[in-house]
């Protein structure tokens, strides 16, 4: 039975210049969303461990209105939500192989161009992961302890794919994803309190 | 998929969590999530999916679902589509996951070294050096040694054999040549029939352990257990079963009758009961055996040299015909004395014949695959011919000869030029061989089987190799034979063959995929009744029975139902499983009779010096009943040399005191006359067991069929014993009064009340179940020296206590498996002072172990003693007491949390799959239905004893057993309210109180 | 309680200041070798302790049904010795018996450090040590609190306030007698007094309410102490287990505690009194009366003996039976039989006066009887377990290791320590109670002389 | 009555004004306390090296407040005791051996113990405040060391004036020593 460590350290620690521009709605037609993922100057700054990649939920989940459950498909029948396969990302940076949206808005020209390199550098790094069957060692951020037994599937059929919040934070405006929840065994009883349902030892441990 | 993979890939599910914990229990390192790069189909992080294959554990083949979760699997249970094994598996098929996972498996291709080490070696390296030698080999003798392979690889191997002018020997060290020679004797055939025990009534074994190691334990079992059961439909009667054998085994603790005949005389009885038939004219024998009984011994000529009265032989004779559907059988220790095995094995024929059940209980046609088997002869044959150094090369695959022939095979070992083995694992054999090529376990593998006629069972890999450098023998062949195709393909094209006959129009694609399904093709074939060899009977009688014992002991080796033949030595589940006779692990035993015994002034543990003409052991004595005074007997398959650090060097090996000459029948002489010296010296038996003695604690109850039959419905005798009907008011409106104060929060409401149902008139004590609940709730095996302090986790027990033996009545035994009683009043819950210990909504006994301090208060507090307690941390990795060394904890359950040290724990019913029916039901927007929820003892269970499920819903079966009047509570009288109800054990004739 | 003999004549109440405060001076060779002793034995139990810890409980004796073995038992063992303390000091005072203020002070010494060492084996018994603060009802994030329902916490609750109480009224005991000693130390110690006297004067003011503070005190202990052993006797009387699971165990516990206790205080008084010469102080006449608390003590013991196993057969049912048969024959008939012996018959001697007033004699018997105490705690935990009568099949034998046997050691290294401490810096024999039953300095007596 | 800082009060005392006759036998003490009663003083602090009923007669003071801090602690424990055990109990409710969730019998026994604590714990607390801190003129008096030994004391404050009347009553009464303070 392992004690959890609940925090996770900020992973870069270093402030890399990485500017991710975003489309000007105009330019690229309507985001279908209103939301419009800000342009991260410093990612040093960021909440949250630095992961491999710099996989933004803003840009995917924010701006793109790319379903939770696109990527995290098993979380509505197994109690496992399920890291996406390579092969999903893939299955869309074949094609969008990033930098090509043109930037604009408040970034000069100078920084258009640096970001769009480093946008397209994240992509590639997907790109290669896929071609050297080199999946990314992702830093794990949400997790329980092993004596507990939390069935995903159990809580998106009551809470709906929007309940993913209220464990998560609002990810879909994270640039980099950090815990908002604390998962301790207090935070879940308490909602299980104010939603009537039961609390009962044996629904988690065992 | 390598190891990192494996865990990596676990990273990414709630498995981490129990590897983590299975690795350590305090640091915890920054964990990675690793994604597939293509996530393999149909499977779910977090939801097992399940395939067909085929267990080859032993020679019966049964079917198997194996349990994969996140690309590893983690449990093996029967599949119920299979008629080997109608869903069910044995300790040892369950098992077979600790052989995939062993820490001791060769894991690459290895090559004896110029000093005799082991060098790793690329693959086509080996294979060359594989197919230098054996054209170096041509000619000068290649010998073949395999175990029973009654599929596509034992074609393979024989084509290749003949390709090359080899022999290919298959090897089973227990190969039933007397079954083999007795059936050619009677009927002209050597087949071996299927006995059909599910339909006798009146079932006789001369020592056929037909429930531990004989032919197809789990299936004959299985029907056993349906003839044998009380409420096994007919009238509500049951079959009678006799037991008539020199030692009380398991299959003999199921009989309503032991005859502990003199050793070697058994074929006498055999004789006079059908001479008995034939002379009274009970039974409606075929017309060419009428007249015989002129030819056969009355029963008083034989009755003095069988030990028993004559009239009891005619009583057996006359209740076997009248049943209408007798069954005899022979085996096991009865034909272990070497010669006149066959004799016995055909008189059994006989008396079948004579009562007309030849072709109705006793099937030839859907025979036994091990008719293909070698026999011992054509071993020592090979040895012979491999001293006289007439072979040059030896390759040896899934047989360990080095140790079922210890002295003349290793010596004979040394005279083979050049030895090749493909064996998994670094046994006797493959350690004196030159060139070891590791084959795939048979879970990561294609094969087939054909365990019996007309069943073609399929053989699939469930999981990518756990060590990827390990290559199918098939593959190997076909590529040293230059073949270019795989063995895949070679399987697929013999199936062809199959999809002929079978298709029944589907195309070849279809057909295999539903093969794949059902894990293969089941057909019916036509039973056949053989006709009695003429003049056979005549001849039975100059036939001369084996020389009775000496002043000398006789010792007979019995089969071990977990270790067999020594193959499940190298699987900690198997060493720690207790011995369901002798309730002993980790190490061998010689059984002995009290009165022997007491001669030579022995106690338990003492430890004999054993002498036989052909070896010598040391084996500690263990003292019981159970044996005949003239008799000893030591369990096989300890007393390895090698086979990894589970087996080697662990207690004694019982085959070096045999004889390594074949009986006149080709088989193997089990039995041994010994010298028994007694050493002084003494060791503490690893035994699991206390008292042998219930002592009338009402743990175990037993009813006189007559008794049960009278039984009203609705009566409960047993509960009013203990409760009178007075006081069960005032206990029950107590509860009333207390549950009431006790609804609140989580409790108000309707909830299920799970409860479980044992029949003993159905368990057999073969310990199934235990296995079972070792492989779902990562049960810690700790080892010979714990268990020796009663340290043992089994959360699940079989308690064996043995009856009779005072006042002349006969020795028997009783068993009945205890595990958490899951009460309702239970004591173990109010005394824990965190909470740890606590009664569910549902009516269960939670454990949170995460809760639990360790005060062992409820522990000492539970009346059933069925709490067990983590004395040292058995996780810990390279620790001192690890018991799942990497990559064993590979199979540990992500359902289940894996305990730390100081950390009460128990059964739970099962809760994790409680919880994953609910969840599951939850999706679907229903109710969990009745049989949603299987145990897992209860899934495994041969005999079907075991029943699970709500006590509220009305119409459960549980709720309906519960009602039975055989029905009672262990220890009913302290008010536990107990959630399982044991079904009182019925026999025929008078009930021996303890 | 017979009344106080009337002290040597020498006895006055500046003889009774000098001579303990004498005890506070170097007391010689004998005391150090002691301490130094107590202090190895410590080491030993630390050592095995930290081994426990590392590896587990497995390191112990323990077998499958035998869950509670020589920790529990070293347990309720110090438990029991602390009784006769409060027992000495809060009920005799009630009763106001005079000969108890010679030997009060060691008893309640004796008390407060045997519940110090009591309460230790609760935690190191436990699975998950660094766990044990579960069981206090505090306050935490996930909302949990421990179960009153179990008799273990009941335990937590008195040996917690039993040692609370214990402890204050020994502090309030030494106040005064700290200012005695204050007002004729000199040096440092006369600094260290001087603070934890508490500016204690003896004026009409204090002596006013400390009496009457001091009276409630005892007031309180007295139930106090027969609670105490009564909730560590239900520990066991609560459970179903065959042998514990008796009515008479909470009067029985008290009485054998109180036995115990008074057996150790004779165990400690005789060293004492030689090596800080307090002959005259400590008479014979005290001993005594220590000796026949015992008798009386050992002779409820014996009765109780008899009881159990009268009950046993007459109750009729046939586990219970089978646990104390087991105990008489079982395996460990030998434990029984100590007990019986050290317990029942060997206090039997001090019906005899001439062996009552030997000072030798009660030091051996006191230590008999010590033994005899630690095995009926051996007997009813470990016996009723082994001889499992309920599950024939579960029942299994017990060896201690070394585990054991080092923690047990350790527990008696850390008492003594702690003990002989105390008596060389505080007053061991209470100086102003004892001049209380000294005759009163009065002008009309001292005229006539 | 005026609180004293204990640790001034014992390091540190301001002397008072007053005069000190040191006693060798009881009685002759008791009939000095009889005398300055009659005399009219009140306000004069005996010592002893124990407590003596006849000095408590002589001087017959009103019983210690003592009690009543007994009593509320008592209670106050045994509440306290009532609501822990009741409270956690229904806070979370968990049955346990078929037993009501708040089952009183077994809660007596911590409701008993907390009794017990808090009763001891608020006697000391009334000692020490009464005796140490609440004291009158705790430690301002005269004081010699013998009084915890084997004499008598009792000190008389009076102003230089009237000194020498006090003087000779009390070695009228027997003291064997008299001294101004």
């Amino acid at each position: 039975m392992t004690k959890r460590s609940g925090r996770v350290g900020t992973g870069g620690g270093v402030a890399i210049a990485l500017l991710i521009a975003f489309p000007v709605a105009a330019q690229t037609g309507q985001s279908a969303s209103g939301y419009k993922a800000p342009v991260i100057t410093d990612t040093g700054r960021l909440e949250g461990p630095r992961q491999p990649i710099f996989f933004r939920h803003d840009i995917h989940a924010g701006q793109d209105q790319i379903p939770c459950l696109y990527c995290h498909s098993t979380v509505t029948m197994s109690s496992e939500p399920g890291i996406p396969a390579v092969q999903t990302c893939f299955g869309c940076h074949q094609i969008v192989t990033g930098g090509k949206r043109p930037f604009g808005g408040t970034v000069s020209a100078a920084q258009d161009s640096t970001a769009r390199a480093a946008e397209a550098a994240e992509v590639r790094k997907v790109q290669a992961a896929w071609f050297g069957k080199k999946p990314p060692e992702w830093i794990r951020i949400h997790g329980v302890p092993g004596f507990v037994h939390f069935p995903h599937q159990r809580h998106i059929k009551v809470l709906g794919t929007d309940g993913c919040i209220t464990c998560h934070g609002d990810v879909s405006r994270m640039p980099q994803v950090y815990q908002v929840a604390t998962l301790k065994m207090g935070w879940c009883v308490n909602c299980h309190v104010q939603r009537n349902v039961s609390r009962d030892c044996t629904l988690c441990h065992y | 998929m390598d190891r990192r993979r494996f865990l990596t890939v676990l990273g990414a599910t709630g498995g981490a969590a129990a590897a983590a914990s299975a690795c350590d229990i305090h640091a915890e390192p920054t964990e990675h999530l690793v994604p597939y790069t293509v996530p393999p189909e149909n499977q779910v992080p977090g939801i097992a999916t399940y395939y067909a294959t085929t267990c080859r554990e032993c020679a019966a083949g049964c079917g198997l679902h194996a349990k994969v979760r996140e690309g590893r699997v983690i449990k093996l249970e029967g599949n119920p589509e299979s008629p080997i094994n109608q869903g069910r598996l044995c300790s040892r098929g369950q098992a077979g996951l600790q052989g995939l996972y062993n820490p001791d498996r060769v894991t690459d291709p290895m090559v004896r070294g110029p000093n005799g080490e082991w060098q790793k070696l690329s693959w086509e390296d080996a294979i060359n050096r594989l197919q230098a030698k054996v054209k170096e080999a041509r000619g000068k003798g290649i010998a073949f040694v395999t175990g029973l392979e009654s599929g596509s690889f034992g074609e393979l191997v024989d084509a290749w054999m003949k390709q090359l002018g080899g022999r290919h020997v298959t090897y089973e060290p227990f190969a039933f040549e007397a079954l083999r020679e007795g059936n050619r004797l009677a009927f002209g055939t050597s087949a071996i029939p299927w006995y059909d025990f599910a339909n006798a009534r009146y079932i006789v074994s001369f020592g056929a352990d037909f429930m531990e190691t004989w032919l197809s334990p789990v299936g004959y079992q299985n029907g056993f257990t349906r003839a044998h059961a009380f409420e096994g439909g007919r009238d509500g009667s049951m079959a009678k079963f006799v037991s008539v054998a020199p030692r009380l085994s398991l299959t003999g603790m199921s009989a309503d009758e032991w005859i502990a005949a003199k050793p070697g005389t058994e074929f006498m009885l055999a004789l006079g009961m059908a001479q008995v038939i034939l002379a009274e004219r009970l039974a409606p024998t075929p017309a060419d055996a009428r007249g015989l009984d002129r030819s056969l011994p009355a029963p008083q000529q034989v009755a003095t040299l069988v030990g028993i009265e004559a009239r009891d032989i005619r009583r057996l004779a006359r209740e076997f015909a009248a049943s209408r559907g007798g069954l005899a059988v022979a085996g096991g220790m009865s034909t272990h004395y070497g010669s006149g095995a066959h004799v016995l094995v055909a008189s059994v024929n006989l008396l079948n014949y004579v009562a007309g059940q030849v072709g109705k209980t006793v099937k030839f046609g859907p025979n036994h695959a091990l008719e293909a088997g070698g026999s011992f002869k054509q071993l020592t044959d090979l040895v012979g011919d491999m001293s006289a150094g007439k072979v040059a090369l030896l390759l040896v695959h899934g047989a360990n000869p080095a140790h079922s022939l210890p002295a003349a095979f290793s010596q004979a070992l040394g005279r083979v030029a050049y030895k090749v083995s493909f064996s998994s694992y670094l046994d006797e054999t493959a350690a004196a061989s030159d060139l070891i090529l590791p084959d795939l376990h048979p879970l990561e593998q294609w094969n087939d089987s054909r365990p019996r006629a007309g069943v073609y069972a399929l053989q699939q890999p469930v999981m990518q190799p756990v060590f990827p450098n390990t290559r199918h023998t098939g593959d190997i062949l076909l590529q040293a034979s230059g073949s270019a195709s795989t063995f895949k393909d070679y399987l697929q094209t013999r199936w062809r063959t199959l999809h002929q006959r079978y298709g029944r129009g589907r195309g070849f694609d279809d057909f295999w995929t539903d093969a794949l399904q059902h894990g293969g093709v089941y057909t019916d074939v036509a039973v056949q009744s053989p006709r009695l060899v003429p003049g056979f009977a005549q001849r039975l009688g100059g036939l001369a029975a084996s020389e009775g014992a000496s002043e000398q002991h006789l010792l007979i080796v019995c089969p071990s139902i977990a270790l067999h033949d020594g193959r499940g030595a190298n699987k900690p589940w198997l060493q720690e499983l207790p011995d369901p006779v002798s309730k002993i692990t980790w190490h061998g035993w010689v059984e002995m009779h009290p009165e022997t015994a007491a001669k030579s002034q022995l106690a338990n543990g003492d430890i004999l010096l054993l002498e036989s003409p052909h070896g010598t052991v040391r084996a500690p004595v263990w003292i019981t009943p159970g044996v005949r005074p003239d008799v000893l007997a030591v369990p096989s398959g300890q007393g390895h040399k090698a086979y990894g650090r589970y087996a080697k060097d662990r207690s004694f090996n019982a085959f070096e005191l045999l004889s390594d000459q074949p009986t006149d029948f080709g088989g193997r002489a089990f039995s041994v006359g010994v010298k028994v010296t007694k050493t002084g010296d003494h060791r503490r038996l690893a035994t699991v067991e206390g008292d042998a003695r219930e002592q009338g604690r009402g743990v175990v109850e037993v009813l006189s069929l007559t008794k049960a039959r009278q039984l009203k419905h609705g009566a409960h005798p047993f509960e009013e014993e203990e409760v009178p009907p007075y006081a069960r008011k005032a206990l029950d409106a107590w509860a009333e009064a207390q549950h009431e104060k006790a609804s609140l929060g989580n409790y108000a409401g309707e909830h299920p009340r799970w409860a479980m149902a044992i029949d003993l008139a159905k368990c057999t004590g073969c310990s199934a179940c235990v296995t079972a609940c070792y492989a779902e709730n990562n049960l810690a095996t700790v080892g010979e020296e714990l268990v020796s302090r009663r340290r043992q986790m089994s959360w699940l027990r079989i308690e064996r206590y043995y009856t009779g033996d005072e006042g002349g009545h006969r020795v028997g035994a009783v068993v009945t498996p205890m595990l958490c009683q899951q009460c309702g009043n239970a004591p173990c819950e109010p005394v824990c002072p965190v909470y740890a210990a606590y009664h569910t909504p549902d009516g269960l006994n939670g454990q949170v172990y995460n809760r639990c301090v360790g005060t062992r208060y409820c522990a000492n507090n539970c009346p059933y003693k069925v709490r067990y307690f983590n004395w040292y941390n058995y996780a810990e990795q390279g620790g001192e007491w690890e018991s799942w060394p990497d990559p064993l904890n590979m199979l540990l359950n992500p359902d289940v949390t894996v305990r730390e040290k100081g950390v009460m724990e128990k059964c739970t019913f099962c809760v994790q799959r409680i919880r994953g029916a609910q969840n599951r039901a939850r999706l679907e927007d229903r109710n969990v239905q009745d049989g949603d929820i299987t145990p897992s003892c209860a899934q495994a269970c041969p005999s079907e004893a075991i029943v699970f499920g709500d006590m509220h819903d009305k119409t459960s079966r549980v709720a309906a057993l519960a009602q039975d009047p055989r029905g009672y509570h262990v220890l009913e009288g302290l008010n536990t309210r107990p959630a399982i109800t044991y079904l009182a054990k019925v026999v025929h004739g008078a009930v021996v109180e303890d | 309680m017979a009344e106080t003999s009337p002290p040597p004549s020498r006895v006055s109440y500046d003889f009774v200041t000098r001579a303990i405060a004498r005890t506070l001076g170097n007391p010689g060779k004998g005391y150090y070798a002691l301490l130094a002793l107590a202090v190895a034995l410590l080491g030993v139990g630390i050592v095995c302790l930290l081994f426990l810890l590392r590896y587990g409980l497995g390191l112990a004796g323990y077998s499958h049904p035998v869950y509670w073995a020589v920790y529990i038992t070293c347990f309720v063992f110090w438990v029991g010795i602390a009784h006769s303390g409060t027992l000495i000091s809060a009920i005799l005072f009630l009763f106001r018996s005079g000969w108890r203020t010679a030997v009060y002070r060691t008893a309640e010494a004796m008390t407060v450090f045997a519940v110090m060492t009591a309460g230790l084996f609760p935690l190191i018994h436990i699975g998950r040590q660094w766990y044990f603060y579960w069981l206090i009802p505090y306050p935490n994030e996930r909302g949990l609190w421990p179960n009153f329902k179990s008799p273990l916490i009941w335990d937590e609750f008195a040996i917690g306030t039993y040692f609370t109480v214990s402890t204050v009224f020994l502090i309030m005991g030494l106040i005064p007698d700290i200012a005695a000693v204050r007002d004729v130390a000199t040096g440092w110690r006369k600094k260290l007094y001087a603070i934890t006297a508490l500016g204690w004067r003896g004026t009409n003011e204090q002596w006013r309410h400390y009496t009457r503070g001091y009276l409630y005190l005892a007031a309180l202990a007295t139930p106090l102490v027969l609670s105490v052993h009564s909730v560590v006797s239900w520990d066991f009387a609560m459970a179903i287990v065959p042998g514990w699971h008796a009515t008479i165990f909470a009067p029985y516990f008290v009485a054998g505690a109180i036995y115990s206790g008074v057996a150790m205080v004779i165990t400690l008084l005789v060293p004492i009194r030689k090596l800080f010469h307090l002959e005259d102080l400590i008479t014979v006449h005290h001993f005594e009366n220590l000796a026949k608390l015992c008798l009386l003590t050992g002779m409820i013991v014996g009765y109780a003996y008899c009881v159990e196993y009268f009950t046993a057969w007459f109750g009729g049912h046939a586990a219970e039976r089978a646990a104390f048969w087991y105990r008489a024959f079982g395996p460990f008939w030998w434990a029984s039989w100590t007990m019986i012996i050290c317990n029942a018959f060997l206090p039997l001697l001090l019906w005899r006066k001439n062996i009552r007033t030997s000072i030798l004699a009660l030091f051996v018997i006191s230590i008999f009887v010590n033994i005899g105490m630690w095995f009926e705690r051996f007997v009813i935990i470990v016996e009723s377990l082994a001889g499992e009568p309920f599950e024939r099949f579960a029942n299994a034998t017990y060896n201690p290791t070394w585990a054991d046997w080092g923690i047990m050691a350790g527990s008696f290294g850390w008492f003594f320590m702690w003990f002989l401490l105390f008596v060389k810096n505080f007053p061991t024999v209470s100086i102003s109670e004892v001049k209380e039953v000294l005759p009163v300095p009065q002008r009309g007596k001292a005229r006539a002389s | 009555m005026r609180l004293a800082n204990p640790l001034t009060a014992i390091f540190h005392p301001p002397p008072t004004p007053g005069v000190l006759g040191v006693f060798g036998y009881l009685d002759a003490t008791v009939d000095a306390i009889a005398q300055l009663r009659r005399a009219g003083h009140t306000d004069f602090t005996v010592y002893s090296p124990i407590p003596r009923h006849e000095i408590e007669n002589a001087l017959d003071q009103p019983v210690s407040p003592v009690r009543m801090f007994t009593l509320i602690g008592g209670i106050a424990g045994c509440a306290i005791g009532a609501w822990i055990t009741l409270y956690m109990s229904y806070d979370w409710p968990l049955v346990l051996g078929g037993k009501p969730i708040g089952s009183i019998p077994p809660y007596v026994v911590i409701m008993f113990e907390m009794t017990i604590l808090f009763g001891a714990l608020s006697t000391i607390l009334g000692i020490v405040f009464n005796a140490l801190f609440a004291a009158r003129r705790l430690g301002t008096v005269a004081y010699d060391p013998r009084f915890t030994n084997d004499k008598f004391g009792i000190f008389v404050p009076s102003e230089p004036a009237r000194a020498g009347q006090v003087e000779t009553l009390l070695r009228g009464a027997g003291a064997e020593e008299v001294r101004r303070a």
